[in-house]
């Protein structure tokens, strides 16, 4: 038993809690939200840091790093609320490093770690959660190849990215026939409709017109994408948990220093014991979604049997979603009117957190998924 | 015990909700029920047509333009344009300054400023909040110095709504840092915008609108006549106006239109080939959410029902109706946000002819915006230190 | 719209408070209910008062009250915990007033309203909610008469009741093949397991075996008793919310009094914001419990679509059952050690709101009926 | 990082598992399973069981007879005999007086009285509750004045547990009435249950169970050689008993045989046809709490896992587990008592050979009885203050 991060762990906590800290404060991070959505510095840096290859092989410049290892990254990203796709490429990328052949992993894993390459997810979340059993993207197969029609929406980091994972239904027999593909964002016939959103990503409702793939787009075999979507979802909702961790902290740490500061009736208002005692609860709620946050990144690589990983994380996004909804809306409350402003960083915190809360399955559906795993003596 | 209404106030509500139906310009009532912005014209357009019909100002006393309307009928009316869908009443002239006036103003300030707030020719906001006095209201700082016939006024107000539009603010201001007691120092004044030495500035709130402001005075010349009641006044005059706070803050009307909002869009979203309706964990929030609105509503007739026997003005069950009132708001766009799904997370499109669909992107940031609910015009907590102290007498 | 009692419904109020408050304080109750958990000079106050005959026509010695006249009775008979079995018998001899035959009304009425007979409601309420489409008790036409076999689980006021009103399956005919049935209590082959409940009442399962029933015990016409069941049971319903409303102010009322006058720190606890926040949200609760259980006495008996009445007296139920259980364990809570004791009547209050925010269906019983009966667009 | 324990760990964890199946009575765990009274005799077998093994008192030196078990030995050891259903340690010997004598007591005290707490020959109880003192202790009132060899005690304790079953209290007493800082004038002692002038009186709660008393001191004399550290220093002795609360506030291992127990019962229970734990109302309740307390027991071995490290004793984290573990232990006794549904209310049977499902019957009580954990050893409230003070420097 072992709460604490390794040496090596520690030193990248350490190494990108600094770059925040100095390189991407709320200032920085400001510009590069509302100018592109993402900066190729920042970006650089990532890759330098070893950031973006960090869960794949060494033999693809990866360092062989698991969801423990990304923990720290994503807690500092949460509490800095970095707007690059970092979690989308990371993600997407598990595709290729899963399931894909070996010439899609040499072709695109360096790339990725290097920072030349960012991959979208695709991501089809109607009602709150990727229903993967309901795709509407379409693969044909076409002689030696696929035609991909079809539309995902609210694909984060589409805007950006330079390579799409795609799901399509390659058959209807339904779980198994889905495929994945990897398919070049500027291809003929596919189109982006852009937007920022609540919490200033940038996302896309991506269309796919006849879009003509070769059969090397394949990932893995074909109707055999769903055990890879839920896994790869899995594992990135484990590192969403540990972003929404970052974000808590960093609320639960701005509504203390300011119920220290703000002053009425001449005491701050932190003297006032109903509002210490909500305090008290948003960081006990803190402390519970860690617990959450540290088992879903322990279990999620460990785990070998799919049907209690997925058990595992909708336990802990329930607890994230929960803490996500009441420490944003406690944070705001204990503000004031400050916190409703565009200028307090915690009112962007708050939007992170609110969709955190939904993304990758909101608190009923995983209550749902839950359910149905759990085995009832 | 009855809980309907006379046949009396059914006949006064039928006939405001088929006038609001004919002279509720469509246009209007949509951008309303789709979170449109309010442009000052829409704001100042729903204005000018209640003025014309007379039902601008129902509570003014009857020679200056009042209707002669009880508090039920005032209710009804408020509750019936809320259900209908009509732009909001701007509070700070008719609501705020007329009522000031009434009490405490002289013949000319009436006669100068109410028809110009009756017809909707000036606009008016409020000066009270400052940055280290919010709830604290008694602690702020901007001063007011005599200077022959003007004061001069130095200092910053906050969380100004709409000041952006305004062309006449009221302020308190204080006019004796001496004072013993802190209240005793501070005076009521009306300042034109136009002054020289005002700078409006925009606080852009979380979802990215413009409606508060920060308000900045630097030797601003207010002329004495633009005192309101006497100098060192000024807190007789805002503890006026928050006891005149009127009866339907807990916006029943508005909640329950968008309440059946809320689950015609659910019943048409689609979860796992079913209504969304039909998912219990969605319908029961939606559920217990419509139960506190229909209890809500009988607890604010309640309570009128009891000031209009009584004839006592509405005490700490304003405060009461304001936490339930705020708290269903929230729990309603909470949960129209929810319905939508992800779709609420798109804000902006970058490319200005992207198809988007606006009102689910409206959800979200509306959401971001009724959190203010529970903080403005005195925030939830404030209300439970008010029932606390006046009703419990702790 | 006028929410005061009118005079007459006044005057019951003040000379039932008066009633309470003189003659029926705690220790009083404390008797009763650890004697015979029933006293007959109480019954035949109840009586003489003209409580027990309110709800019936003239023509059976009675005052045509409705619920709207019963529910400043409930409400003192909440805040005074009273434990006779005034509820099981207004409602019993419910199904006699609406269905039963004139020779029933005659036997029946004008004695319950005298306070010579008790009728025992039956109640079969497995899971939480009255479920009238399982019965188990079965008559079965024997000659001119009928048979009835089977047991009915937690009838409360059994154990005092003179006459049983039982429903019984006759037909398999579903909905329409449940009828009402009028036995004595000491019929041939009845027979009953007392026992006191965590709320201090009475109640027994009541065995039925072979018990011979004259044509004339029918109530209503044969499979015909399941509407007649939802309408009393609602109107039954409507009277627990007016219970518990009582029951709830008395619960505040101990508590702000408790919180004034005990002292920690030097100051009374009731000083401290934590509690006065917390003090404000029970009254609060009250507040909007009150007007639904205003809307429920008066909706009831005025509402003539069957459904429509049915998803109002469910949306009261939900408020009211939410309030039980907030004001009831935070009146425990704010009173600290001495709110656990058997001794302050607040315990009982605590109890007997824990159950009745699960008579006649708990929260997610009403709110599963009030979904279904709602009418989306 | 890693969650699990180590192979060692595990293996002792195996070996307590073992033990406790080898060796808990089967009549002692179906007691403790099924809610029933547990008698003094029956908690001072299972006492004198672990004495046997040398169990009782892993905490204690090893010289008096503790185990030399790590902080996590401990706390697993204490969760597998939760988890396994055991009887409760009663802490006032073992983890609270023992502890006080170790750190505080003479030679003399610790001979005479650490021997028969370990093996189960004397019970003690807790005389710190008065009154008018709960959550403010230092307001205590008892009185003790010296008398030759002896103090002369007067005065009230309340919220005795068990202080039925004891032979002896220890007791906080004011032995200086006149000391400017009132910690000041409290003293520490140990005293004879038997001594004339003392009345135990019951306190019953609302479970009808008798578990806590008042206790009366009228005149009690008390040999001075019974006083732990020095006349005035008990305030001291106090505060470090406070600081030594154990790790297992929590009550994880609890919960957890309480949450297998109600998924299997309401799996059992008949809801419209299918099982309760069908139906998503309940279902998701269910969940909740299980969820809760995954975290919760993370959040319990990340603070070990510190603890172990840093060698700090627990601060304010304590007052965390104190307080999520008993709203789940709360949250799991009033499940239970809903998925009983109406057979929760019956309490007792009025004729003794009527046919009854006591077990049924018991989780009303049950949910009753634990209403008393957020109130007991620290009301939630207070651990909320400790909290916010010790922690986030409110």
């Amino acid at each position: 038993m072992n709460f604490d991060y390794n040496e090596e762990q520690q030193l990248l906590a350490d190494s990108i809690k600094r770059f925040i800290d100095k390189d991407y404060d709320f200032e920085t991070r400001k510009y590069v939200a509302s100018a592109e959505g993402y900066s190729a510095e920042v970006w650089g840096t990532l890759a330098e840091m070893g950031l973006l290859g960090l869960p794949f092989s060494p033999d693809y410049e990866g360092f062989g790093g698991g969801a423990v290892d990304l923990m720290s990254v994503m807690e500092c990203m949460g509490a800095g609320l970095v707007v690059e796709p970092y979690l989308p490429t990371v993600t997407a990328a598990q595709f290729v490093a899963r399931a894909g052949s070996e010439a899609q992993k040499k072709a695109i894993l360096p790339a990725v770690a290097s920072g030349e390459l960012k991959d979208g997810l695709r991501a089809d979340r109607s009602r709150g959660a990727l229903r993967p059993r309901a795709r509407r993207g379409r693969g044909e197969e076409s002689g030696a190849g696929w035609t991909l029609d079809g539309v995902k929406q609210v694909v984060i980091g589409a805007p950006q990215a330079d390579q799409l994972v795609v799901s399509a239904r390659t058959s209807n027999d339904g779980d198994r026939g889905i495929s994945l593909f990897l398919v070049d964002a500027r291809a003929a016939g596919v189109s982006m409709k852009a937007y920022r959103t609540i919490d200033e990503l940038r996302a896309a409702d991506v269309g796919f017109k006849g879009v003509q793939l070769g059969a090397d787009a394949l990932i893995g075999k074909p109707g055999e994408g769903l055990a890879h979507i839920e896994a790869v979802v899995d594992f990135a909702t484990a590192l969403l948990c540990a972003e929404a961790v970052g974000a808590i902290k960093y609320a639960n740490d701005a509504t203390l220093e300011y119920i220290k500061t703000r002053k009425q009736f001449g005491v701050p208002i932190g003297a006032f014991q109903a509002l210490q005692h909500r305090m008290v609860d948003m960081v006990i709620s803190w402390e519970q979604a860690r617990s959450m946050a540290c088992m879903a990144c322990a279990r999620v690589d460990s785990e070998k049997d799919a049907g209690e990983r997925k058990r595992l994380i909708s336990a802990a996004k329930i607890r994230i979603a929960d803490a996500c909804r009441h420490v944003s809306q406690e944070a705001i409350q204990l503000h004031g009117g400050m916190g409703m402003t565009e200028e307090m960083k915690v009112s962007h915190t708050f939007r992170r957190l609110t969709m955190i809360a939904q993304q990758f399955g909101d608190a009923d559906h995983h209550l749902e998924r839950f359910a149905a795993l759990d085995k009832v003596a | 015990m009855d809980l309907s209404y006379s046949g009396e106030e059914l006949a006064f509500r039928d006939e405001v909700r088929g006038w609001l139906a004919a002279n509720l310009p469509a246009d209007l009532r949509d951008k309303v029920g789709d979170h449109e912005h309010l442009s000052k014209e829409d704001l100042l357009r729903w204005h000018r047509i209640l003025a014309k019909q007379g039902w601008v100002a129902p509570a003014w006393p009857k020679e200056w333009g009042g209707t002669g309307w009880n508090v039920v009928q005032r209710y009804i009316f408020e509750e019936e344009c809320g259900y209908a869908g009509t732009p909001p009443l701007v509070p700070f002239g008719l609501a705020m300054c007329a009522p000031v006036l009434h009490k405490f103003g002289t013949e000319a300030q009436k006669k100068r400023h109410l028809p110009p707030i009756y017809n909707g020719d000036l606009f008016w906001c409020q000066g009270y909040s400052e940055p280290g006095s919010g709830s604290d209201l008694a602690s702020l700082k901007t001063k007011a110095v005599r200077d022959g016939d003007h004061y001069v006024v130095n200092g910053q107000k906050i969380w100004t709504t709409l000041g952006h539009y305004a062309d006449w603010i009221f302020c308190l201001v204080r006019t004796d840092s001496t004072a013993a007691i802190r209240q005793e120092g501070i005076s009521f004044l009306l300042i034109d915008m136009k002054t020289p030495g005002i700078t409006v500035r925009p606080l852009i709130l979380m979802d990215g609108g413009h409606e508060v402001n920060e308000v900045f005075f630097e030797n601003v010349r207010v002329p004495v006549e633009n005192l309101v009641h006497e100098e060192g006044k000024g807190w007789t005059v805002a503890k006026y106006l928050l006891g005149h706070e009127r009866m339907n803050t807990g916006r029943v009307g508005i909640s329950k239109r968008e309440l059946t909002k809320l689950k015609a869009f659910a019943a048409r979203q689609n979860k796992d080939g079913k209504s969304l309706m039909d998912d219990p964990r969605f319908r029961d929030k939606v559920s217990r959410v419509e139960v506190e609105l229909m209890a809500l509503e009988i607890t604010n007739l309640r309570f009128l029902d009891q000031m209009r026997r009584t004839g006592q003005p509405p005490g700490a069950d304003v405060s009461m109706l304001k936490i339930k009132g705020t708290e269903i708001q929230q729990s309603l766009t909470e949960l129209m946000m929810y319905a939508v799904g992800p779709q609420a997370q798109p804000f902006k499109p970058l490319q200005a002819d992207d198809g988007f669909d606006a009102f689910a992107a409206s959800l979200a940031p509306r959401y971001c915006n009724t959190r203010k609910t529970t903080i403005y015009a005195g925030s939830n907590e404030i209300q439970r230190n008010i029932i606390s102290k006046m009703s419990l007498g702790l």
